[in-house]
């Protein structure tokens, strides 16, 4: 496996200037999260309107990949409602850990995680982001659509 | 065997390519290129080990002590002329004084459950220092949470030494124990243990030593030290994994209650009541790893052959090239005291690319450091990361291996942040 | 490559020629002729067992979970996968549910520290039977002396039965657990552990098994058993020392406190507080026996191409030979039930003749066998002897190897008391 | 090693017919010992005058060495001082240990059982008696000539 087919140059360009970066002031859920073999942490900041993403931020300090990730999630949620983000969930895990391929078209950007699935301690990094925002969304009521701010 | 007269030209190194011809793995067709730098998380095995081992089982294989057979005479003499050999190398008065167990972490967990456990309480404190790894600090944190008794924090400077003025102060505490490593993982740092053991010993302190990578590195002397207890892990000295040991006082082991109870470490067992074995089998309960213990002796005459202080010599010549060619890159910070007061080890972080990503980009080009908290978050907290990069050398390493390293990270510096 | 489609004459045995090629003990010029029968001691391992760890040590050595590296990932996988492999081969649900220890003292003393001491109080009590082997006697006697908790003794029958009528009327007094072998090493007797857990269920109490004689020697399942805790050990079962194993119920192990605490078993560790890894790592402090692990994988893959239902048959073959043939010398007395009750192995004692001298009478002749209280002190207070001597057999033993110990014990018996 | 080196006739003798077998009732001193790894147990009562062993019996249950030491023991004290003994005790341990090649017209009988030296495992059945007997002395006094029953 090359360093290439893992850094790929949107990877790396989501690394450099993350997207949507910051913390959101007026959020419905705020959720932090830390990946103890690397230290990298995370912090989640997501306003919910009418059971849909409206807005969400995230900042922390990780690896290119925890990141990039993160970055890559913040653009893929917006708009969707809470069961289709846990569905999306479950998909990238299975990605990430290359236990499926994945639909190109859904995925975009993230496109370019697949090759940390060669990586097998980097997956968790890769996942970090994804498993803030699950948590956060169960905290802030799962599907039902109730809120809760933490 | 271990060709020890003939030095390189720059005159402290060891003759690398040969050492390496007694290591299997830098023959294997897999890592025959490795560049192993990740050697005070676990060190590589010399083929004379595994020969030990396996010659073990073939023809000396019984358990040990009760047997009253022929074969496990000789397995029990093997056990025990293990222990005195290893015991010897670390300078312990008496074979009753050397316990072995799984590995270093058990050897510090039973020195907290078997001898401080009972003396703790209220009122009582356990002093640690902030570069402690994992298995020399959380099991005092959980003792001081379980009695009651205060665990306190011995300052590391900011150019990685221990502060003694700290120690001092307080000292002044009612202390049972001080924890402390001979040498840090992270820092590299040799500390004072002598000192420290000194001025712990005015207090009426009892002094725990973290040997896991000192004993594998210099010279140790337990009684020159003069500690109470010192642990140390065969895995990081060239010895099988599933071995480690336990040095300690005479007084300080007869004085502990046993720690593992079951076959071997009792007298006599009535229904309700039972007596324990002499030293230092009251510490080794079930059947011991004997394989473990006789690969652990091989692993010794290996480096007694190669000589201590010429592997100490060996490793600093590679931490000095490390260090130099490290603090040269910009952006890159060293963590810990300049070369001539560590061991042989440089923990780093690089501006712009995250320790995982430099050990990814790094095992990309067959490299292998490690990268991470290395078991010692506190530090990390005092050093204000939440993780570093670490390079670790061994006799085995050569300056082409450091000369690699140091391209890498300027080339991960290239890739991460141009 | 073990013929397990050759049945020998008699339909029951093994092919014990063909299986003694593949342990290099059996061809090594110095016991080339030993009759080896103390395997309830420890078993002797194949060349397969050596090969794999020499093999893990020349190829894939690193430490494990923590390395971002190439080598340290191979090492982790297969780390994880004898895991998966040994727990499989007893029936447990999850790789979670599977920790490994240093012996199966060691993961009864886990159970008893991580689980049982934070449980127990007077009023309280532990049942343990009176065929306990002091592993699984000794943690619980000192545990009821700690805590004020109660120990009783569950009563074997003169024919070597646990007595399940005095089991269920100790279980009517509150029972935190209680502590069963599968199978006597004294005894031989295989216990009805399913009917054991059941009664405790009802009682409400938690069933320890060890399971150190009854794994290597018949098929063993952790859900058909239904109990929450069973112990092993690696070297009784053609694996080697320095690995064990500790099976348990997932919510038990949740529950449970860590046991020996340091690197490995963390999630975070801060300056006074600190979160646990999840299971089964929560469990395994510092630097696993990695190359152990390994190596009890590989015994794992040659008893299961044997076949354990074979090996129970070939092992249930010779003891019914050993117990025929001592039974008809004048003056041997064999302790336990009979041959179609039992594991491989036979306890007697034999008028005149102290087990001690016999096995060094038998020694002299190349026959080992173990002489001795076999860590079963309060049994053999209960069978009113101070020792008793063992032969115990496995699937390398022949017919020869029985006849041997017959003619031996009967040429014991002329020299000591004619 | 053969057999025949270690359980010499003389051994076999002294295990099928101990000497000295029995209590002394007047005894000066009882001391009982136990070697766990075999579970042999020796029982020993002592009388002493004038610092000297006046007489002594043993019993016990325990393997043939353990038995014909116990019993040749009993013939070599009598008459012995404390101090004496005491050097004897350490002069045995020696010659089983195979440390020491000892005095054949001191040892006696006693030469016997140098055989042990070659079986390790059973060098502690043939000290018991002696160990026992060390203890008992120990407890009656030391070599002061003070008495003291227990
Ligand atoms: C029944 C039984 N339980 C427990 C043990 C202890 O096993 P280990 O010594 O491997 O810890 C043994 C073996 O000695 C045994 O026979
Ligand atoms: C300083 C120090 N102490 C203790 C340990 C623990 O050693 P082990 O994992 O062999 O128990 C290590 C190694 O990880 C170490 O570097």
């Amino acid at each position: 496996m090359s360093l290439e087919a893992l850094y790929q140059e949107i990877l790396l360009d989501h690394y450099r200037r993350p997207r949507n970066f910051g913390v959101l002031k007026d959020a419905d859920v705020h959720e932090h999260g830390v990946n103890p073999l690397c230290g990298d942490e995370i912090e989640i900041s997501l306003k919910v309107e009418n059971g849909r993403v409206a807005d969400v931020r995230f900042q922390g300090k990780g690896c290119s990949i925890s990141k990039a990730s993160a970055s890559m999630m913040t653009e893929a949620v917006r708009g969707k409602s809470l069961e289709e983000i846990r569905e999306f969930v479950d998909e990238m895990e299975k990605v990430l850990k290359g236990e499926k391929e994945g639909d190109p078209e859904q995925l975009g950007d993230l496109e370019a995680l697949k090759g940390v699935s060669k990586f097998p301690v980097r997956i968790k990094c890769a996942l970090l982001a994804w498993k803030v925002l699950e948590q956060g969304l169960e905290r802030a009521g799962g599907g039902t659509g109730e809120k809760e701010t933490t | 065997m271990i060709q020890t007269a003939t030095k390189d030209a720059s005159g402290r190194l060891l003759p690398v390519d040969t050492i390496r011809k007694a290591f299997p793995i830098f023959s294997s067709p897999e890592w025959r290129e490795l560049v192993y730098l990740d050697n005070a998380a676990t060190t590589q095995r010399p083929q004379r080990v595994l020969d030990a081992i396996a010659g073990y089982y073939a023809d000396s294989n019984a358990n040990v002590h009760r047997g009253a057979y022929a074969l496990s005479e000789k397995s029990t003499g093997l056990y025990e002329s293990a222990r005195e050999l290893v015991g010897r190398f670390v300078g312990a008065p008496s074979p009753r004084q050397v316990v072995f167990t799984k590995n270093a972490t058990e050897a510090l967990n039973l020195v907290a459950y078997a001898w401080a456990l009972p003396r703790l309480q209220p009122g009582l404190q356990i002093l640690v220092t902030q570069m402690e790894h994992h298995s020399n600090l959380v099991p005092w944190q959980v003792l001081a949470q379980r009695t009651g008794a205060t665990l306190a924090y011995v300052r590391v400077d900011d150019s990685g030494h221990l502060d003694l003025d700290d120690l001092r102060q307080k000292l002044r505490k009612p202390t049972l124990l001080v924890a402390v490593t001979q040498a840090s993982n992270v820092l590299g740092t040799l500390n004072p243990v002598a000192r420290v053991v000194e001025l712990a010993k005015e207090a009426g302190a009892a002094v725990v030593v973290d040997g896991a990578q000192s004993v594998p590195h210099v010279p140790v002397d337990f009684g020159e030290l003069g500690c109470d207890f010192l642990a140390f892990s065969g895995h990081k000295m060239l010895g099988p994994m599933g071995i480690g040991v336990l040095v300690a006082k005479e007084e300080r082991l007869e004085e502990a209650e046993p720690f593992l109870y079951g076959g071997d470490m009792i007298a006599t067992v009535d229904w309700h009541q039972s007596t324990w074995n002499e030293l230092p089998w009251k510490f080794e309960a079930g059947t011991p790893n004997v394989a473990g213990a006789v690969g652990l002796a091989e692993a010794v005459r290996f480096l007694q052959e190669v000589g201590l202080e010429r592997i100490a010599e060996h490793d600093r010549a590679l931490t000095e090239l490390a260090y130099d060619g490290l603090a040269q890159i910009d952006g890159v910070r060293i963590f810990g005291p300049p070369p001539d007061e560590r061991v042989g080890l440089v923990a780093f972080d690089v501006d712009g690319v995250h320790p995982h990503d430099l050990a990814t980009f790094l095992d990309a080009r067959g490299i292998a450091i490690r990268a991470g908290h290395h078991c010692a978050e506190p530090l990390m907290k005092r050093l204000g990361v939440v993780a570093t990069a670490r390079a670790s050398f061994y006799l085995y390493n050569s300056p082409d291996d450091v000369e690699a390293l140091i391209e890498g990270v300027k080339a991960a510096k290239e890739f991460f942040s141009p």
